[in-house]
């Protein structure tokens, strides 16, 4: 029963930070309907970023912040300069672009940071609270949840009840009438750029502490875990990305407490196969569309 | 011309000139296996350039051809072959990993190739038999599990053990040592992790709760370091007792940054010589190599790993003569008898193409890593774990093997 | 030219790669007035108000609005110099409810109250949408996505509204009363429009001026009353 | 005896919303039937119940007295095609190969003689461009068999749906507003070959027509029903579905000179 | 966006119908294609003859790729169907081909027919294995396949750990490959007969999938790609087709694994992770997809662009310090960036830019029609 506890309180630390990171997919899947595989190494950049403010000031949270900014900043960039020539007519277009993303800025932390691993800090502590002999969630792992809490009820929040959010929805799902409605495409892409980026970069600073450290490729595994929360939950769905998120974390712990750490990649392609199969579109997936 | 003749053989040998030998190797110089171990290479580069400015073996000038791997089996299919076939390297020198160097045995034995001392733990290079040009460096992994679980035995007697390792030969291996000193069914909880999953509060959650009071680790740093901090983040304290591969001290500090007093007391292993022992003579030609060759890039056990391999390799060829052929280097080889930055003896002979045949024990105090106790010597079969207590060589004045 | 004259096109020459689908358009409508322009599937009446609304840079001649020179405004500035284009296939987006892609249609605009009237005015005009207002744009039949993408660009309250073939899938009945709607608000608003329809006899009838278009030229412009009433230039040009 | 399309008493909800109510209509062989009805009658979630894209709540579908249970890809096979609202081409494909797919059930050759390349294939392949370009010349649109259909005029994107409907050679055919978008010259010239497919020789066909142009309607079909609020509100020859006050009322409304005019 | 791109029509497909001219060609399609690969055939045998033994492995290299580059063509620019996971069909084929000759090796078997039943061994089981995970496409649409089909691609090297006694864990297994025959004289150069072996192999591939793509069931893969709806009011079964073309493709990965392996004489999981997959995905899109000639230039980049990448670097001379960091990253940094400006410069890849090429030299030429 202890196990159980136990198991269910990692996995439930475990999948928040994935649900973090797993938001700044849908975020970029909403605004621009392009899979961002270059999200993990863009946030790991975000991160190298903060890791040199951090080292050279001192002060974690300086370099918590800059890593946002410099998220936004990395996001509207890739979007201006990159993304907005690619042709979007073949979906897979832009995802070949991120993959060589993805190689380009691996190789150029790689030069400019070499391979090895840097600490990633955690501005709480890391210790669990025990309560009743059982060690249940760390104020790290609290102050992860209420920061992934206020991330997804702002962006739903922008999203469901702004204008802006609308022109955004607008924006990604035809960008064409949109024009025509006086919506600033443009603009909106690069701000779904630069506000997925963001949450990308917010995410990594979450993320890393719990992960090897700071690496070119930090985030490779974490991309795959992300956005296997992100398929789960729906990728159209912030509150999907956190469902996605958690129930990804608890099964990592579970199988690999239960019925050791090798099944767990079996035990992730169940888990997408039992409920995409189930639901196509992810367990918070919109009305079917019409065709016909 | 198609190259239909006879192979090599004949007047010239691949890669042997009057004036220089090409050498190549495989290491991962990116991706994720990269940490740490991007660095042994240009260390070995750096020390053959040093002897290069030296005079170079016999008036030959090295001349290392460092390929990137990736640490994928694939790529290093590529890579060693370009280096065989189109650059027609004299050997292969310190290819770095087991699934990625198992891949390339069979090529380079078919093509005669000498495979000297693959950088890796695996029991799979002492083959002398199956793959007659292939010798390890590394002391296997059950060698040190050997001697990891004897340390447990007399020094923490009576303590529960558990174990840790990774879900490869590299683990298995480790356990089968292990199990060899305390006795099958001695190790009280047995947990395994992949790489690909870096959450480890399960494992060690299942430590806390059997309450392990020694815990072996089999792991790369990344997941020495992970488990560690797991541990103290669960308010689970153990001994630490760590393979060689992942015990350096620089590494494990520098990713946990802030947390690295979380290492003190870890025991570790290791054959070479401590790369914060400043007074040792070998450090001390190292570091020099280091700032004169290496750029002076941060100076750690991997570069003190790349340049006794540098040097390993050197004495080699000088102990091949000066009609430098790839029989002759394989002969001069498992003829054995090198003394070098080595605690332990190289267990080179024509039955053994295994490479250390032992290790030392250190341990984290005050934040520094240092040996304490005998170095010992096993095998991997069940032979006795011994000490060892022959004086380490010193390095020749020059910092240049002779011929001996 | 005077102010009175809402749009001024002059030799606009436009097109899609090297041929030119545009040869040169001249047209003029007045403020106030609907002008329908017609012709043969191909002829270029599409790709005339695409090139209008700027989705299409031209490769010649001059677009005035009011007098302004429309060359260069980008395509999302000119909803706020009053032009609505409801493009062919209606445009309705199909991810967003009802009451989102009609919100859409005035969030542009700075005087929120008035666009929240306007949206009001729509829901009154097209009763359908009001009862539809939370389903998703693909839900919709054929018909009630043309009154949204219409009633939608009436919620910007526009100058000049460039439509192309509104009757295209819907009711006889709701054509009439489409048509007829568009007078009212070109007598009650002082709504400019230019109408593009195949739907000749319908386009004529509530337009003041009738413009045929042929192989990418305008071959007639004249009152709508002239065209509906001549045999012979019916026949001529229009086929029927 | 053939009876041809029947359907009895279908029901269809989406929701809330009743979108088909107890609808029983027959489409006789060589007939053509034309539906009608305001925007959201359900006229086109009536082909889609025929076509098995969307389940009737209640009512069957029999076919020449047959029980009907359709599935879309089975429908060529049971002699019934259909064209979409829109066009629906495959964008990909050049008009002839768009055509060609549309008699993708009469290919004999299996997967095997496919991945051989053997002529069992090969014939196959030539009978059907051989057909698909026939389809295309008596529509008039040969011309394009080369074309991307993205290229094309709409008027002409319309006639290759129909086309590849045709290919099907089937005994029923739904047409949904294929006269949308067309000039009065094309529509005139649809009509003609609306009324003609249930008479001519070779491969005649029923039609299920639904389209908002009166003119057309009026001209072609046989017979008319007409649709409001998911419900039969009227059925008739033409010209007792034009006198008939509750059609006008829900339907035709004033013509739009009535309208205009003060 | 520019303004002229925006007007486009969203439905337009870089392949459009237009770059293809419509085949008129009467005589059959198998003897077409059969003279186009023997001579593809006796140009290889010239070839092998021609350049040393490591480009020999290179071209082997490419026709192995080859096999998984023109399979994943067929599913994702034919069929429209994104796979992330194709490495982990070609490990399928891969570890089959190794247990197959191990096993024969074992019993002491020996003789010129093992290898090629072993290759068809591997391609019955990534069959088996690809129509599974067909199935479950068959269900899904853009990323939610790409989802599973990236787990797909972890999963299956991740097995080869998990039934370490069967695979061998990461280390993998070696797979024995009898030497030339002794016809060919005792100093053939291996790599040739490798060359030889995998190009007679691939042609084989190509020659099949080229009839298919030519027959009707080319083009229901196509028909469904642009609109399931009018494909299924057209007679076609969406479903089996999709799962079709999965198992079609499944097949030729399965082959290309498999070569692979007898390439390298050994297999492990390291050799066909996510890394891979991705890889053959980027190198179907720059190639040109949809197209047998653009699988061919997606192999030869993946060969070959490593290749050059890390010669353009070995030729700069640098300090070690400075060496160290670019050693290994700066060819990866040209390859990614390569890849982004060819998305962005010629997004119809490379065959795509070959055919714009083509078709401006034939403008060029005046017409013959007066
Ligand atoms: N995106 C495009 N690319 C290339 N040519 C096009 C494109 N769109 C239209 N055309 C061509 O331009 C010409 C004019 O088309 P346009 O759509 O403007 O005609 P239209 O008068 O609106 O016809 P319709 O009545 O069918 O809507 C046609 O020949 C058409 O084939
Ligand atoms: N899949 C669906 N989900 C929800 N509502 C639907 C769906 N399909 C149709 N409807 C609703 O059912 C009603 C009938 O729609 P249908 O498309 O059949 O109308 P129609 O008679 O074809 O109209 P039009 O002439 O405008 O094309 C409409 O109100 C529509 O919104
Ligand atoms: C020393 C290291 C390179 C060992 C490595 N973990 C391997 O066996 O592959
Ligand atoms: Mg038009
Ligand atoms: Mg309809």
């Amino acid at each position: 029963m202890d196990r159980f506890v136990f198991l269910t309180v990692d996995g439930l630390s475990r999948g928040a930070v994935y649900a973090a990171f797993a938001l700044a997919l849908v975020l970029i899947w909403r605004a621009a309907r392009v899979v961002n595989f270059a999200q993990g190494a863009m946030a790991v950049a975000a991160a190298y970023v903060a890791y040199t403010v951090s080292t050279a000031t001192g002060s974690y949270w300086l370099g918590f912040v800059v890593a946002i900014v410099a998220g936004l900043l990395l996001g509207a960039v890739v979007d201006r300069v990159v993304m907005r020539h690619v042709e979007h007519a073949s979906p897979l277009n832009p995802v070949i672009v991120a993959l060589g993303l993805v190689l380009l800025i691996q190789a150029v932390l790689g030069m400019v940071y070499g391979s090895e691993f840097r600490p990633a800090e955690a501005p709480f502590s890391r210790s669990a609270l025990t309560v009743g002999g059982v060690a249940v969630l760390s104020p790290y792992d609290l102050f992860v949840f209420a920061t992934i809490g206020v991330v997804v009820s702002g962006l739903a929040w922008m999203f469901a009840r702004t204008p802006v959010g609308l022109r955004m929805r607008a924006a990604a799902f035809a960008p064409e009438v949109s024009r025509l409605l006086g919506v600033n495409v443009g603009g909106m892409l690069t701000l779904g750029w630069a506000l997925a980026s963001g949450v990308g970069a917010l995410a990594a600073m979450l993320v890393l502490p719990t992960e090897l450290g700071l690496h070119p490729h930090a985030m490779d595994l974490v991309f795959v875990s992300a956005f296997t929360a992100a398929v789960v939950g729906g990728l159209d769905s912030p509150p999907g990305a956190v469902v996605g998120g958690l129930v990804v974390g608890l099964l990592l712990s579970y199988v690999s407490g239960y019925a050791g750490s090798d099944l767990t990649p079996l035990a992730v392609l169940v888990l997408l196969l039992a409920v995409l199969l189930v639901r196509p579109g992810g367990l918070f997936a919109p009305v079917a569309a019409r065709r016909v | 011309s198609g190259g239909d003749g006879p192979g090599s053989g004949g007047a010239s040998v691949p890669g042997v000139t009057d004036t220089e030998i090409t050498v190549g190797t495989h290491m991962p110089l990116t991706g994720p296996a990269s940490a740490g171990y991007s660095k042994i290479a240009p260390a070995t580069k750096a020390y053959f350039d040093y002897v290069n400015a030296n005079g170079g073996v016999h008036g030959r000038k090295i001349t290392y051809k460092i390929m990137d791997d990736g640490y994928n089996p694939a790529n290093t299919q590529q890579v060693v072959r370009q280096l065989v076939l189109q650059d027609k390297v004299f050997a292969i020198l310190n290819g770095l990993g087991t699934p990625t160097h198992t891949g390339v045995l069979d090529f380079l034995k078919s093509n005669r190739v000498p495979d000297l001392f693959v950088a890796s733990g695996s029991r799979s290079w002492d083959q002398p038999d199956k793959y007659p040009g292939t010798f390890g460096f590394n002391p296997d992994y059950t060698v040190e599990g050997k001697i990891l679980a004897t340390y447990a035995k007399t020094n923490l007697a009576g303590q529960k053990v558990c174990f840790l390792g990774q879900d490869d030969d590299f683990g298995r291996d480790s356990l089968a040592g292990v199990e060899k000193v305390l006795g099958a069914g001695a190790v009280a909880v047995k947990q395994t992790y992949v790489t690909s999953n870096t959450n480890v509060a399960p494992q060690i959650g299942a430590f806390k709760a059997a309450e392990c009071k020694v815990v072996v680790l089999a792991t790369v740093p990344g997941f020495t370091a992970l488990s560690i901090g797991t541990a103290s983040r669960l308010g689970y304290k153990a001994q630490w007792l760590v393979s060689n591969v992942g015990a350096d001290y620089p590494t494990l500090a520098k990713q946990l940054g802030a947390a690295a007093p979380m290492l003190e007391g870890m025991v570790g292993t290791n054959y070479l010589p401590m790369q914060n022992d400043t007074a040792n003579p070998w450090i001390q030609l190292f570091t020099k190599v280091n700032k004169e060759h290496n750029g002076d890039a941060p100076f750690d056990g991997n570069t003190v790993y790349g340049m006794s391999v540098g040097y390993l390799f050197v004495q080699a060829l000088l102990a091949a003569g000066k009609d430098l052929t790839r029989e002759k280097i394989i002969d001069a080889v498992q003829k054995g008898g090198f003394q070098g930055p080595g605690l332990v003896p190289l267990r080179f002979s024509d039955k053994d193409h295994s490479g250390y045949g032992g290790q030392r024990l250190s341990r984290v105090t005050g934040g520094v890593q240092s040996y304490f106790g005998p170095a010992y010597e096993t095998d991997e079969a069940d032979g006795p774990v011994n000490e060892y207590t022959a004086a380490p060589a010193a390095p020749p004045a020059n910092g240049v093997p002779t011929v001996s | 030219m005077t102010t009175t004259d809402l749009l001024v096109v002059r030799g606009l020459v436009a097109g899609y790669g090297a041929a030119p689908v545009l040869r040169a358009i001249d047209l003029t409508v007045p403020t106030g007035t609907i002008a329908a322009v017609v012709g043969a599937n191909g002829a270029g009446k599409t790709t005339l108000l695409r090139t209008l609304s700027g989705m299409i840079r031209p490769a010649a001649g001059q677009v005035l609005l009011a007098g302004e020179d429309l060359r260069g405004t980008p395509v999302e500035q000119l909803v706020r110099r009053g032009m609505a284009h409801v493009p062919e296939g209606r445009g309705v987006i199909s991810e967003l409810t009802v009451d989102e892609n009609l919100r859409l249609g005035g969030l542009w605009r700075r005087d929120r109250a008035d666009a929240g009237r306007a949206l009001d005015e729509v829901y009154q005009l097209f009763e359908p949408l009001a009862r539809r207002r939370r389903h998703l744009g693909h839900q919709l039949s054929g018909g009630e996505r043309q009154m949204l993408a219409l009633g939608r660009a009436l919620v910007g309250r526009p100058r000049l509204l460039l439509l192309d073939e509104p009757s295209l899938g819907l009711a006889p009945r709701v054509v009439a009363r489409t048509m007829a709607l568009l007078r009212q608000l070109r007598d009650r608003t002082g709504l400019t429009v230019l109408l593009v329809e195949q739907n000749v006899r319908s386009a004529l009838a509530v337009a003041d001026q009738g413009v045929v278009m042929s192989l990418g030229r305008v071959v007639i412009a004249a009152p709508a009353a002239t065209l509906r009433d001549d045999v012979d230039l019916r026949h001529a040009y229009l086929g029927f | 005896m053939e009876r041809g399309l029947e359907l009895h008493h279908i029901g269809v909800r989406f929701g809330g919303l009743t979108a088909l109510d107890d609808v029983s209509l027959r489409v006789p062989p060589h007939q053509v039937v034309g539906v009608i009805g305001p925007n959201g009658a359900g006229k086109t979630t009536l082909f889609n119940v025929v076509c098995g894209f969307v389940a009737p709540q209640t009512g069957s579908l029999t076919l020449d007295g047959r029980p009907l249970r359709p599935r879309p890809h089975r429908l060529t096979r049971l002699g019934i095609a259909r064209t979409l609202q829109g066009t629906g081409l495959f964008a990909g494909l050049s008009v002839l190969e768009n055509v060609m797919t549309g008699a993708s059930h009469t290919a004999r050759a299996g997967f095997v003689p496919a991945l051989l390349g053997l002529p069992a294939s090969d014939r196959d392949e030539r009978r059907l461009r051989a057909d698909a370009l026939a389809i295309l010349d008596d529509l008039g649109i040969a011309e394009h068999a080369e074309a991307a259909p993205t290229t094309l005029p709409f008027a002409v994107r319309q006639r290759v749906a129909l086309a590849r409907a045709l290919a099907a050679r089937p005994r029923l055919l739904l047409l949904d507003e294929p006269a949308g978008g067309l000039g009065a010259d094309d529509i005139a010239e649809l009509g003609e070959l609306i009324r003609q497919l249930p008479r001519r020789d070779t491969d005649p066909c029923a039609v299920l027509l639904v389209e908002h142009h009166m003119d057309l309607v009026m001209a072609v079909c046989d017979e008319i029903v007409v649709l409001d609020f998911g419900r039969v509100i009227a059925a008739g020859t033409p010209d007792e579905i034009r006198d008939d006050p509750a059609v006008t009322d829900a339907y035709l409304g004033a013509t739009v000179e009535e309208e205009v005019s003060p | 966006m520019s303004a002229t791109t925006a007007a486009v029509p969203p439905k337009q497909r870089p392949d459009d119908a237009a770059d293809r001219p419509v085949d008129r060609r009467r005589g059959s399609t198998l003897l077409r294609h059969l003279a186009i690969v023997l001579v593809a055939g006796v140009v290889l045998v010239g070839v092998s003859y021609a350049v040393e033994p490591f480009r020999n492995f290179q071209l082997a290299t490419v026709a192995a790729y080859l096999c998984a580059t023109a399979g994943l063509t067929v599913l994702t620019g034919l069929n429209g169907q994104l796979s992330l996971g194709h490495g982990a069909l070609m490990a399928t084929g891969a570890y089959t081909v190794a247990l197959c000759q191990n096993a024969f090796a074992d019993r002491g078997m020996t003789g010129g027919w093992l290898l090629p039943l072993s290759l068809v061994a591997a391609i019955v089981s990534t069959v088996a294995v690809g129509a599974v995970v067909g199935v479950a496409a068959a269900r899904l649409r853009g990323p939610y396949l790409a989802g599973v089909t990236l787990a797909v691609a972890v999963v299956v090297p991740a097995l080869a750990v998990t039934f370490d006694g069967v695979f061998n864990g990461e280390q993998g297994l070696s797979v024995p490959v009898e030497p030339p025959p002794l016809a060919l004289g005792p100093y053939f150069p291996y790599e040739r007969w490798q060359l030889w072996v995998t190009g007679a192999a691939t042609l084989l591939a190509m020659l099949l999938l080229a009839n298919l793509i030519r027959s009707r069931y080319g083009r229901t893969f196509r028909a469904v790609r642009d609109d399931e709806v009018a494909a299924r009011l057209a007679g076609i079964h969406v479903a089996r087709t999709q799962v079709l073309a999965f198992v079609v493709s499944a097949a030729t990965a399965g082959l290309g694994g498999a070569l692979l392996a007898v390439l390298a004489q050994s297999v492990s999981p390291g050799a066909f992770s996510l890394t891979l997959s991705l890889f053959l995905l980027m190198a179907v899109v720059i190639g040109g997809l949809g197209r047998l000639t653009g699988a061919l230039w997606g192999a030869v980049l993946l060969v070959a662009l490593p290749d050059l990448t890390h010669s353009v670097t070995e030729m700069l001379t640098l300090s070690p310090a400075v060496a160290q960091r670019l050693e290994g990253n700066l060819p990866l940094a040209i390859f990614g960036l390569t890849l982004i400006v060819v998305m962005i410069a010629a997004p119809g890849g490379v065959q795509g830019l070959l055919s714009r090429l083509g078709r401006a030299l034939l403008a060029r030429r005046p017409t013959r029609r007066s």
